[in-house]
Order: C-alpha cells, then sequence, then structure tokens
C-alpha cells in the first residue's frame, strides 16, 4: 500500500517534467534555446498563487470541475500504480472509464460559460474521444488475448497506443496545445474561461494524464512488473515516447479536423491488426 | 313445433302489412313479431343444441343443430334491422326520398324477405333448399333496387344476374348430388338426412365435380372471391337496414347451404378435399378484399368488403 | 325416337345462339322448349310415371307458351329496338359453340363413363345447353338476351335432370317450375324499369358502379 | 408462474411505474380537465397491470391477451393529447408496427402449439427438444422479428423514435423503461428458457442486429433536437447493449462455456434493471423541463440549471449514469459486458475471438458517442445563459415531481456502489434462465473483474467511488488553500462586442463534426443562402441543415407506396360490367374442373 502510494507521488512530481523535457527537445531541433525543462513547475507555481476570474454565467459545474478531474485522473494514477497492477482486463477497461469521467465534466464546463469558443472545444474534444475509445479497447482486447509478453502484436499495439496518446493529449496532429487560434485549438479552447488555481489543477491533471498514458504504453511494451525495481525499462521507454513525441510535434503540422477520422480510423486498423496476431498466438 | 309458429309468423306479418294503413302501428307490429320469433328460436335453439336431438317433421322440416343455429342467428339480425328500420323509414319519408305507399312495399318486401331465409335451414330436402335461396334472391333484388335510381336499378340488375347464374350452377351440383346418390342403388330421394348417413358409399369422382359447382354456385350468393362482383354494388346502393341484413345473414345461409353440402362430401371423399377449396377461396377472398379495403372512400362498400 | 328429339334441342340452340334478333331468340327457345316437351314425353312413355305427364304438360304451358308471350309483351313494351347486339358475330359464336360442344362432350364422357351411350349424349348435350346459356350471358348485351341465356340454362339442367336421375321428386319439380316462371317475371319487370330509367337496356352501359 | 425471471422483471416494472405514479399526479395537472386526468391515470395502471401479466403469465393464449392489452392501452396513452396532430400520426405508426411485429409472434406461437398442441410453457418447454432444427429455427426467426420490433431494434425501430416523445413525460419513461424491456422479457423467455438455444448462429445474429441498432441508436440520438427523441433514440442503443449481452450468452451456451454464459447475462440483465432506472429518471427530468418551458426543443432552452437546479442535478445523474461514467451503476454494467467479451475471447476459438473484438470496440464506440450525446443534451439543455423567455421564466417543478426524479437518482447511485450484492441475486436468475445450476460458479462480485493473475488487488466499484471521494475532497482541499480569492466578471468576448446568447453552441453545431464524420450514413443535406446588402456586407444568412432518416426514406417509404399502388391495381378487378362479371364466374368453374385431381 504504502509503495503505491510513494509512487502516485514520483507520478505527480514527474508529470510536469515530461512536458518541460518536450518542449524542450522541440526547441533544440529547432535550433531554439526554449524554455528550461521545468518551465511547467514554474506556470503551476505561478497559477496556484494568482486571482481566479469566474464568469457570471457559469453554474457550480464549472466551479467543481477541476476538482473533479483532478481527482479522475489521481484515481488513474493509483489504478496503474502496483497497487491495482494493469494486468486484469478491468483494471484496464476502468482506466477507459475515468479518462471518461474527467473528459465528461470538462467538456461539460466548457459549454457552461456560454462562449462560442468553449462549445466548439467541447464539441470537437467529444467528437475525438468516442473515436478514440474503440481504439483504446482494441488496444486492451489484443493486450489481454496475448498476455503479457513481448511479441509482435503488442508492439503493434503499443503503436497504435501511441497514436491514441497523440490525440489524447492534444498533440500536433490532432490539436495544437500551444495555439489561441480558435480556428486550431481543441483542448486549449476548453480550459480559456479557467484562470488561477484551477487552471492550475487542469494542467497538472493533463500533465498527469500524459504521464498514465506514457506509463501503459511503457507498460505494453516492457513486459515487467513496477515493483521488480526493473522498471529501468519503463523508464527507457517512456524517454523513448518522449523523445518521439518531441520530434512528431516538430514534423507535422495539425490536421484539418476531419483528416483526424482518417488518422484514429487507420489506428483502429493497428488495433486489429494486433488482435489479429494475438489471436494467432504471433 | 316453434319451426311453424317462426314460419308462420311473418306470413301473418305479410297479411298484416296488407291490412294496415297507419305506418306506426306497422312498425310496431312488425318489432315485436320478430322480438316473439326471437323467443321462439331461442326456446328452439334451447331445446335443439341442448338435448342433440334432431326434429323432422313429416319429412319436409329437418332441424339439428346447425341449421337452429343459424335460424337463432337470423332472428337477431331480422330483429335488430326491423326496430331500426321503423327510424330509418320514418326519417325517409320525411326528407321525402320515399312516399309513403313505399313503406307498405318496404315491409311486404322485408317480412317475405325474412320469411325465405327461416326457410332455409330449416328444410331438409336439398331441392327445396335451392328453391328457398333462389327467393331469397328475388326478393332482395327488389330491396336493392328500392331507391329506383340508376345506380340501385343497375345494382340490383347485376345481383340478380350474377346471382341466378350462381343458383343455375348450384342447381347442377344438386342434381349431380342426387345422381351420385341413386347410382348407388338406395331409393331415390334429394333429402339430407337420408343421405348424410349413407354418403361414405358414393361415388368420390361425381362427388367431387358436384361439390365444386355447389361451391361456385352457392360461392357466388356467399360473395366468396372470385364471384364477389355483385357484392359491393348491392350492399351500397341497397337501404341501410336491407344492407345489413343482406351482408349480416344472407351471406351466411348461403354459407349454411355451402356446409350442408360440404359435410356430405367430408364424409364422402375425406376432409383433405373439403379443406384444401376452402383455404383457397378464403385466402383469395382475404387478398382481394384487403386490396380493396384499403383505397375504398365509399364507406358502404368499405364494409361490403370487410364482409367479403 | 330419342336421338331425333335429343338433335332438334342440340340445332335449336344452335339457332338461338346465331340470332341476331330478339324476337328470333325467343322463336327458337320456344322450339327448343318444344323439343325439350317432346323428350320429356318419351321419357314418361319409357317409365310410366303418371307424374311425369303432369310435369311434361306443365314445361309445355310454362315455357312454350307463357314465357315467351311475356317476353314479347315487353319487347312490344320497352320498344328499345330489335337488336340482340352481339358482341361477337355470329359465325365466331357458331365456332364457340361447337367448341362447348365438343368440350361438354369429353366432359360427360370422363365423368358418366358409366351410363349407355344414349345416356352420355344426352348429358353432353344439357352440359352444353348450360355453357350456350352462360355464352349468351357474356357475349351478348342487350338485357333480354342475358334473360334468354339463363332460361336456356335452365333447360338445359332440366333436362339433365330429367334424364340423369330419372327426374327429381315431383314437388321439387313443380317448385323449380314455379321458381323460373317468378324470376322471369321479376327480370321483366327490371328491364322495364332500367329501359324506363336509361331509355336503352344495353347491359355493357349500366357500368357506373366501379372499384 | 413466478419464477425468479418473472420475479425480476416484475421489480423492473414496479420501481420505474411507482415514481412515475407519483409523477403523473401533478405532471398532468396542468393542461388536462379533471376527467381526462382521471381517465390517464385509469389507463396507466392498466398499462402497467398488463406488462405484468405479460411478465407472469403461463399459458400462450394468455400472454398473447395481455401483449395486446399492453399494446393497445399504450397507444392509447400515446395518442392522449390527441389535439395535435403529430401524436395521432405516431400513434398510427406505433399500432401498426406493432400489430406487425404481433403477426409474427402469432405465427411462431402456432408453430410452437402443432408440435406441443398445449398452449402452457412447461409443456412446450418439455417437448422443445423433438423439434426438428430448421423448423426450429424458423420459429426462432419468427419469435426474435417479432419481439425486435416491439423492442426496436434497429430495421423496426420506426415507430420509437415518434411514439415515445408525443405520450406523456411519465408514460414515456414507463414505455421506454419497462415496455421494450417485456419484448426483451418475451425474447428470453421463449428462445432462452422454452426453445432451448442450440446453434451459435443465433446468437451471433442477436448480436449483429443488436451492434447495429446501438450505432445508428446513437448516431440518431446525436442529431436530433428534440429532448425527448434522443431519449428514444438512446433507448434503441441501450436495447442494443442489452441484446448484445443476451446474444453473447446465447454463443456462450451454444459452445457449452456456460460460466462466460451466466456472466454475460448477468451483465445484459443488470444493464436492463439500470437503463430501465436511468431511462425513467431521464425521461422525467424531460417532462419536468418540458412543463417549465413548455417546449421540447432544446434549441429553445439554456440556463436551466439557475432557475431549476434540483433538476438539473437529478438529470445531471441521469446522464452521467447513461455515458457510463464510474461511481455509477451505467458504468457498472457496460463494464461488466465489455468483461464479458474479452473473457468470451479467450476462451472462444478463431474467427470467433475477431467478431467478440470488433463488437466490444463497436460497443466502446457507442459508450464515447453516447456521453457526447448526453453531454450534448446536458449541456445544451441546463448550462449556459437561456435561448428564449420560456427558458429565462422557467420556474422549478412542483414536489413530487421532484420527490420521484430523487427517488429514481439515489437509485442510480445506489445500484452503482452496491453492485456486488446486487449482481449476487441476478446471477441466480441468469443461472436459471440459462439452465444451468450456477452454485459451484463463484463470481469475484467484489472485485467485478476476473482476471488471469491470482493476487493482485482488482479494482472494484466500491473501491473506484471510494478513490473518487477521497480525491475528490484532496482536490477541494488544494482548491480552497491556494490562490488569492475570486473576482466575477463577463465571459471572455474577444474584448470588443457584447457577448450574447446567440453565440452559444446549439444543439446542431455540437453535432456538426459527427454529421460529417458519419455523412456516408446520415446523408446530410445543407442549405446556405446570403441575402448581400453589397458585395462585401451579408445582410441576412440563413442556413439550414437537416440529415436524411435513411430507415424511413428508403425502406418504409416506398414499401407503403408500393402496397397502396397494388391495392390501386386491384380495384381494376372491378371496372363494372357485368359480362366480365359473369367471366370470372365461368372461368373459376373451368379452373376448378380442370384441376380437380390435383386438389
Amino acid at each position: 500500500m504504502l509503495l503505491a502510494f510513494a509512487q502516485t507521488i514520483l507520478f505527480i512530481a514527474i508529470a510536469p517534467l515530461l512536458s518541460g523535457l518536450i518542449s524542450k527537445i522541440k526547441n533544440n531541433v529547432r535550433m531554439r534555446k526554449g524554455a528550461s525543462v521545468f518551465q511547467p513547475y514554474y506556470n503551476l507555481i505561478k497559477l496556484f498563487s494568482k486571482e481566479e476570474v469566474i464568469s457570471d454565467t457559469a453554474s457550480w459545474i464549472f466551479k467543481i470541475t477541476p476538482v473533479v478531474v483532478f481527482a479522475s485522473v489521481l484515481a488513474a494514477t493509483i489504478l496503474i500504480s502496483d497497487f491495482l497492477s494493469l494486468n486484469s482486463a478491468g483494471n484496464f477497461l476502468a482506466l477507459i472509464f475515468i479518462f471518461a469521467l474527467g473528459r465528461f465534466f470538462m467538456t461539460l464546463a466548457a459549454l457552461d460559460t456560454g462562449s462560442s469558443f468553449g462549445g466548439m472545444g467541447s464539441s470537437r474534444e467529444m467528437f475525438i474521444s468516442s473515436l478514440v475509445e474503440p481504439v483504446l479497447c482494441l488496444t486492451v482486447f489484443a493486450y489481454f488475448l496475448n498476455g503479457h509478453a513481448l511479441s509482435f502484436c503488442s508492439v503493434i499495439s503499443a503503436i497504435a497506443l501511441f497514436l491514441v496518446t497523440l490525440a489524447e493529449t492534444s498533440r500536433i496532429p490532432v490539436d495544437n496545445q500551444e495555439t489561441h487560434l480558435e480556428l486550431t485549438m481543441i483542448h486549449e479552447a476548453m480550459l480559456l474561461e479557467y484562470s488561477g488555481k484551477s487552471l492550475g489543477l487542469i494542467e497538472l491533471s493533463s500533465h498527469l494524464k500524459q504521464m498514465i498514458l506514457f506509463y501503459v504504453i511503457a507498460w505494453i511494451v516492457v513486459p515487467v512488473n513496477f515493483s521488480e525495481f526493473l522498471f529501468l525499462g519503463h523508464i527507457a521507454v517512456i524517454i523513448a515516447i518522449v523523445i518521439a513525441v518531441a520530434l512528431v510535434e516538430v514534423a507535422l503540422a495539425k490536421m484539418r479536423l476531419f483528416r483526424v477520422t482518417d488518422f484514429l480510423g487507420f489506428a483502429f486498423v493497428l488495433g486489429m491488426l494486433s488482435v489479429v496476431c494475438g489471436m494467432l498466438g504471433a | 313445433m316453434q319451426i311453424f309458429f317462426i314460419l308462420a309468423i311473418p306470413i301473418l306479418l305479410l297479411a298484416i302489412t296488407w291490412l294496415i294503413k297507419d305506418k306506426k302501428i306497422l312498425g310496431l307490429f312488425t318489432c315485436l313479431a320478430y322480438f316473439t320469433v326471437l323467443a321462439l328460436s331461442a326456446w328452439l335453439l334451447k331445446e335443439v343444441a341442448l338435448s342433440a336431438q334432431t326434429k323432422s317433421f313429416f319429412g319436409l322440416v329437418y332441424l339439428d343443430t346447425l341449421s337452429v343455429f343459424f335460424i337463432f342467428v337470423i332472428s337477431v339480425i331480422a330483429l335488430a334491422v326491423a326496430i331500426y328500420s321503423v327510424g330509418y323509414l320514418r326519417r325517409e319519408e320525411e326528407e321525402g326520398i320515399i312516399s309513403a305507399k313505399k313503406i307498405k312495399v318496404y315491409y311486404l318486401l322485408f317480412n317475405s324477405f325474412c320469411l325465405s331465409m327461416f326457410i332455409v335451414p330449416a328444410v331438409n330436402n336439398l331441392g327445396i333448399l335451392w328453391v328457398a335461396i333462389e327467393m331469397t334472391t328475388l326478393i332482395s333484388a327488389f330491396l336493392v333496387g328500392f331507391y329506383n335510381t340508376k345506380q340501385s336499378v343497375e345494382a340490383a340488375w347485376k345481383y340478380i344476374i350474377i346471382c341466378s347464374v350462381g343458383i343455375i350452377f348450384a342447381l347442377l351440383g344438386t342434381i349431380l348430388f342426387s345422381y351420385a346418390f341413386s347410382i348407388s342403388g338406395l331409393s331415390k330421394s334429394l333429402n339430407w338426412s337420408d343421405i348424410a348417413p349413407v354418403a361414405h358409399i358414393l361415388d368420390k369422382n361425381i362427388l367431387k365435380i358436384a361439390f365444386i359447382f355447389i361451391l361456385v354456385g352457392y360461392g357466388t350468393k356467399a360473395g366468396l372471391a372470385p364471384m364477389h362482383t355483385w357484392l359491393p354494388d348491392a350492399h351500397s346502393q341497397a337501404p341501410a337496414p336491407i344492407s345489413a341484413l343482406l351482408s349480416g345473414v344472407l351471406l351466411k345461409t348461403a354459407l349454411y347451404a355451402i356446409l350442408r353440402f360440404g359435410i356430405i362430401t367430408i364424409k364422402g371423399v375425406g376432409f383433405a378435399y373439403f379443406s384444401k377449396l376452402m383455404i383457397l377461396f378464403g385466402v383469395l377472398s382475404l387478398v382481394i378484399s384487403g386490396g380493396f379495403i384499403l383505397v375504398q372512400k365509399d364507406l358502404k362498400r368499405l364494409l361490403a368488403y370487410s364482409s367479403i | 325416337m330419342k336421338e331425333l328429339v335429343l338433335i332438334g334441342i342440340l340445332v335449336s340452340t344452335y339457332f338461338m345462339v346465331i340470332a341476331r334478333r330478339i324476337q328470333a331468340l325467343i322463336g327458337h327457345f320456344r322450339l327448343q322448349s318444344f323439343f325439350l316437351f317432346l323428350a320429356t314425353v318419351i321419357i314418361a312413355l319409357t317409365e310410366k310415371g303418371a307424374d311425369l305427364y303432369i310435369i311434361a304438360g306443365l314445361l309445355f304451358i310454362i315455357k312454350v307458351w307463357l314465357i315467351p308471350y311475356l317476353l314479347n309483351k315487353t319487347i312490344k313494351r320497352i320498344k328499345a329496338g330489335d337488336n340482340i347486339g352481339m358482341t361477337i358475330n355470329s359465325q365466331l359464336s357458331l365456332i364457340c359453340a361447337l367448341l362447348f360442344t365438343f368440350f361438354a362432350w369429353t366432359f360427360s364422357r370422363g365423368l358418366f363413363s358409366g351410363t349407355s351411350q344414349t345416356g352420355i349424349s344426352i348429358i353432353a348435350v344439357a352440359f352444353f345447353m348450360v355453357m350456350a346459356g352462360l355464352f349468351f350471358m357474356v357475349f351478348r348485351i342487350t338485357a333480354l338476351a342475358q334473360v334468354g341465356g339463363l332460361l336456356v340454362m335452365e333447360n338445359g339442367l332440366f333436362l339433365l335432370a330429367s334424364t340423369v336421375s330419372g327426374g327429381m321428386p315431383f314437388f321439387v319439380e313443380i317448385a323449380i317450375f314455379f321458381d323460373v316462371f317468378v324470376s322471369v317475371v321479376i327480370m321483366g319487370f327490371f328491364v322495364y324499369r332500367i329501359n324506363k330509367l336509361f331509355t336503352h337496356i344495353d347491359v355493357d352501359k349500366l357500368s357506373h358502379l366501379k372499384g | 408462474m413466478f419464477d425468479l425471471l418473472s420475479l425480476f422483471f416484475l421489480f423492473v416494472i414496479f420501481i420505474v411505474s411507482l415514481p412515475a405514479l407519483i409523477y403523473s399526479f401533478s405532471y398532468l395537472k396542468g393542461e388536462y380537465s379533471a376527467k381526462q386526468i382521471f381517465l390517464a391515470q385509469v389507463l396507466l395502471c392498466v398499462f402497467i397491470l398488463s406488462m405484468a401479466l405479460v411478465v407472469t403469465v403461463t399459458n400462450l393464449i394468455a400472454f398473447l391477451v395481455s401483449w395486446e392489452i399492453m399494446s393497445l392501452v399504450s397507444y392509447l396513452l400515446v395518442v392522449s393529447d390527441g389535439r395535435n396532430e403529430k401524436s395521432v400520426k405516431a400513434g398510427m405508426i406505433y399500432i401498426v408496427m406493432t400489430h406487425i411485429g404481433t403477426a409474427f409472434i402469432i405465427a411462431a406461437f402456432l408453430i410452437m402449439y402443432k408440435y406441443a398442441n398445449s398452449f402452457d410453457f412447461i409443456v412446450i418447454k418439455s417437448i422443445s427438444s423433438t423439434i426438428p432444427a430448421n423448423t426450429k429455427n424458423i420459429i426462432f426467426l419468427l419469435l426474435f422479428f417479432g419481439f425486435a420490433t416491439k423492442a426496436g431494434v434497429v430495421p423496426m425501430h420506426i415507430w420509437l423514435p415518434y411514439a415515445h416523445p408525443q405520450a406523456p413525460s411519465h408514460v414515456s419513461s414507463i414505455m421506454s423503461g419497462v415496455m421494450i424491456k417485456t419484448a426483451i422479457y418475451g425474447m428470453i423467455r421463449f428462445i432462452m428458457a422454452i426453445l432451448g438455444v442450440t446453434s451459435p448462429s443465433w446468437g451471433i445474429l442477436i448480436m449483429i442486429f443488436a451492434v447495429i441498432s446501438c450505432l445508428t441508436g446513437v448516431i440518431y440520438a446525436l442529431m436530433v433536437k428534440d429532448i425527448k427523441q434522443v431519449l428514444a433514440y438512446s433507448s434503441i442503443e441501450n436495447i442494443g447493449i442489452i441484446l448484445l449481452g443476451l446474444g453473447l450468452s446465447m454463443v456462450f451456451i451454444s459452445f457449452k462455456f456456460y460460466y462466460l454464459a451466466v456472466f454475460s447475462l448477468i451483465a445484459s440483465f443488470y444493464h436492463l434493471l439500470n437503463h430501465a432506472i436511468f431511462k425513467g429518471l431521464l425521461f422525467l427530468c424531460a417532462g419536468g423541463v418540458y412543463k417549465a418551458t413548455e417546449t421540447r426543443n432544446i434549441e429553445k432552452m439554456g440556463g436551466l440549471i439557475k432557475k431549476m437546479p434540483q433538476t438539473a442535478l437529478f438529470c445531471l445523474i441521469g446522464a452521467m449514469a447513461i455515458s457510463a461514467l464510474p461511481p455509477l451503476n451505467g458504468f457498472v454494467s457496460e463494464w461488466m459486458t465489455l468483461q464479458a467479451f474479452f473473457l468470451g475471447a479467450f476462451n472462444a476459438s478463431g474467427t470467433m475471438k475477431l467478431f467478440l473484438g470488433i463488437c466490444a470496440s463497436m460497443l466502446a464506440l457507442t459508450g464515447g458517442l453516447a456521453a457526447a450525446c448526453f453531454v450534448r443534451l446536458f449541456g445544451i439543455t441546463f448550462l449556459a445563459k437561456p435561448r428564449s423567455n420560456h427558458a429565462n421564466n422557467a420556474k422549478e417543478v412542483s414536489f413530487s415531481m421532484r420527490f420521484a426524479m430523487f427517488f429514481l437518482a439515489c437509485l442510480t447511485i445506489v445500484f452503482g456502489i452496491f453492485a456486488a450484492k446486487i449482481t449476487g441475486i441476478i446471477s441466480k436468475i441468469a443461472a436459471e434462465t440459462a439452465g444451468v445450476d450456477a452454485t459451484s460458479m463463484k463470481f469475484p462480485f467484489d472485485s467485478l473483474s476476473l482476471t488471469r493473475g491470482a493476487g493482485i488487488w482488482q479494482i472494484s466499484v466500491p473501491l473506484l467511488a471510494f478513490m473518487l471521494a477521497v480525491f475528490t475532497i484532496a482536490g477541494f482541499v488544494i482548491y480552497r488553500m491556494f490562490g488569492a480569492g475570486q473576482r466575477i466578471y463577463k465571459t471572455w468576448d474577444c474584448g470588443y462586442y457584447k457577448l450574447g446568447q446567440r453565440n452559444e453552441y446549439t444543439a446542431t453545431a455540437f453535432s456538426k463534426p459527427f454529421r460529417i464524420a458519419f455523412n456516408f450514413f446520415l446523408l446530410p443535406y445543407r442549405r446556405m443562402n446570403k441575402i448581400r446588402e453589397s458585395f462585401y456586407h451579408v445582410k441576412t444568412f440563413a442556413y439550414e441543415t437537416h440529415t436524411v432518416p435513411v430507415f424511413k426514406r428508403y425502406i418504409y417509404s416506398p414499401f407503403v407506396i408500393w402496397v397502396f399502388k397494388s391495392a390501386k391495381f386491384m380495384r381494376r378487378i372491378q371496372p363494372g360490367s357485368i359480362h366480365l362479371y359473369l367471366g370470372y364466374i365461368f372461368v373459376t368453374l373451368l379452373a376448378l374442373i380442370i384441376f380437380v385431381h390435383k386438389i
């Protein structure tokens, strides 16, 4: 129990570091110095000390959403920690549903303020997440079929999951994190109305969510249990994923929203492929 | 014994309508008469149906549960129509559609129509059965043509021609039946009570052909599908109470005749033959009338097709 | 002797089929009924049944004298022209009649294989008369032709009844005669009414009730 | 017959009817006269009674009679406010479709009667093994299509989105909460209990129809603007999920994996129970909103959460439950159905694995779309600024309506958290219907997740709920500790113009990405015209879009037109010429004589 608790604290600590690392690598690749790796931490600290502005049309849902999102992400970290390990299908599935809870409240809060940015962000977020769910389910299916061994099937499901994480954590090909141009932002549009500590909480949860997804990919690829202290393999895979994400962000441009269906369709086909391999015992 | 009163009352009514001038008393009298007829037939039904014994009086009248049931049905509808036509005729007269004299003609025809319909289930001899059905057709032809408009005369003409052709085929069937009965060596008689118990020894081939003629003949009267063409015209042009009586009871009496011959054919040729023919005509009637009902605008024609 | 009468009936029916005027139709009907009367008399002689004589006499009174008289009276009264209105010209209807005879003959030979040769031919003629009656009703336009058709079918049946089972029970025969007479009277009445309302008696114009 | 299956369905019927009855007292008070209210109440009681009868009766004839009463009474309830023409049309479609369904059922009963020549369930059950295989398939197909029409499975779902919105809300909550379930009861009773499942093809057929109805239901739910039609379409989707579980258990029974069959049956029953509860709740909330704003079009509503806080809360709980969010009951049953798929795939052979995989992913897709649909429904109706003055001066509904909603909301939470004990009871029911003795089987109720590796803690609903509660409090504490106070100000309007309620996202806008993504199925129609003052200035801009009702347009309308055309063609049989009529008689006579020896 205690180990699991220590893990969650560790995850919370490392999560912002990952995003900082990704932006650092991106800037280096673009031959720019860029902000320091710990920039996300500074942002969070600043946000938690600032005053919060709440719109008059917002209802109590707007106020409780940051808390609910944070709670759901924390529950997810507990889920993937050693306390409830991932190798049972129930836990893996519960992960998908917990993310759905966080997203549900986030989209409601976006609609609550009555601005068209919020509406646009929530509609697109729901659109993408509903296309993501089958792929997630397929990867869980393949993983569960294939068992906890490194094989061709688990590699393909890891790639499918990687594409899905790009969509989930609003990375470049699907959605641009940094921009505030209303046409391109999805995840950002929902947070637009937030400020101060609620924005801080939500930023922290999105970092954490990103961390969890990277860890899940690592979990599928490296078939070792967290507690055997061989999790160095996990860290290596996570760093590889970070580099991969940064490179993807630099190389590709944001796709038109309705090309995302083909992008996630491709991920779905990969998932199917992994299920077929799992079935044939490859 | 009650059967004589049931038959006597309409004859009595015929005489009365000839004498009485005043419409109200006439209407009252008819309703009372048919009420007693209903009571008598109910009593007869109880007596014959429950005790399941057949009554036959000197060879001519033969009553078993089937015919008593039909008599009861006819008397119920006849009473209802009698009551209804009192008010109906008064309204018609007020609107000047028919003259006072016409009401007397109406009652004459109505009573003779009911008389002939009562005879059909009562009679034992198949020839007389044919004659009774022929009588119902002729009288109801007048009733259909009661309003003397172009449409009603046309409907009456079609009714009388098609039904007469049908009934002639029925007569042909009856003759074939009697032929089959006579060549089987027994005495020459057309009484149903003689033919029915001995039906199994009759020649199968002739029975089959004979039953086809009966089915087509009385089927025209009963409005079975390909021969139903007169029914919508006759029912839509006849006055309302009469078309109620027509489609309510007249079709059933024709069916009664088919049933009578059907029993003989079942004993003679076996059940499969009878049931296949019935199913064939039944399905045909359903399909054709179903099609018409969907697109029918005229209410009375709709009801006529639904009775098919 | 019986064959001669039979041929007479057959020929009179052919005459009726090719008749163009109603007067001719009724005349031939009268001839046919007369031959029928002769046939019943012959059967009465062979069967020695007293009631057959009465039936023959009744047949003579009703079918040879009374009904034709009535029809002629209605024709005079309705003054609707004498043409019978043929949808099929007489040559073609004659061919149809021949076809019907052949069909009736094969049918009765198939069905009544038991009886004697003359019996079969009588039954064949009876069936032919029934079909000819139906032919009149389907392919002739005036209402009176239809009444004629009915009467021919009636005669056919009477012939069939008297030869096949030695005649129906006496009481039934009388009832059928009376019935035929009443139906002719009623049809005459309706023809008169149609003529008054429609000023013509062409049945195929009577088609307002559709669908 | 009071075996467990009937008792379970009786429980489902009464658990939804009770709050609906309470709800109806104040709901009808408004626009109906006293006499009409009394009549509506009587009809409601007869309706509930007939449903109870359908579920407990043991004889085919009695089943048909109560089935007919149920359909007719529900027809009367649908057309109860006969004033507007739409409800009469909806009633007409409803009555025609139900009777087509009943015709199929009667045909199946007749065939069963032929073999058993008795109407009693037990006798039919005893001889069901003697029925030859292909007749059994025919009976199955007839029964399935008959009950599927009533349950609203996709090709025959056409009446549901018309009938439910027209009925008064408490009636449509019972109808879509419970009446559809009686059709599912029929399927279970006749196909599983009496006929006995022999070939896996039955289960696969049901699952295919279930997946199609899931997807179609949820996509149309996203497109429709009328609040009750959204709920009606989502009932089609949930029926799909229930049938998915049912089909799965049938497949497992035919493969002789009894453990899995009972597990998926539990999932299907539990989802059936949950759907009855939260769909009833949502319809009652919809009724409350309709009463307050006199309109059912969600684009005219908005900002109701400030005017009707309690109805909004209950509707939120309902929406969370139906989009399967963790602590509530919707999540539990969908989670169990998915797990049933995984376990099935583990045991099943070859292509079956792939098929189960596809079904599981389609189920997940439906879950995602359902979440989107109910975010849209809740967000557009309750949040942001009111879009019409009706919505502006909406008031909270009366106490009895709120109490009914409160009762059902508590049920959703209770059935969510204490899922373990409830599935214990349902496992007995499922075992008995599947005809398997489940005493030997141990379902890990406490953990609700079945794993290969033993000894590792599995997540279970109470544990999950507890964790969420703890972390929410932790989050709240963090939220309270930091920060420098709050300031209330206008929503961000890019700084230069006043943000009105016309800037808000409407329901059609929200569903635009889905309409484009699924345009191969929805065939959206779009028309825009700009009235320009000058080349540069657009005076007015009209935008109109709607999706093509595919089933109605391409299956039902052509069929109806064909029927009427053939009926008109039939009229030519009667052209009025007497010669033709006589010809008919002669031809029938001739035909009969020629074919006499064939008959």
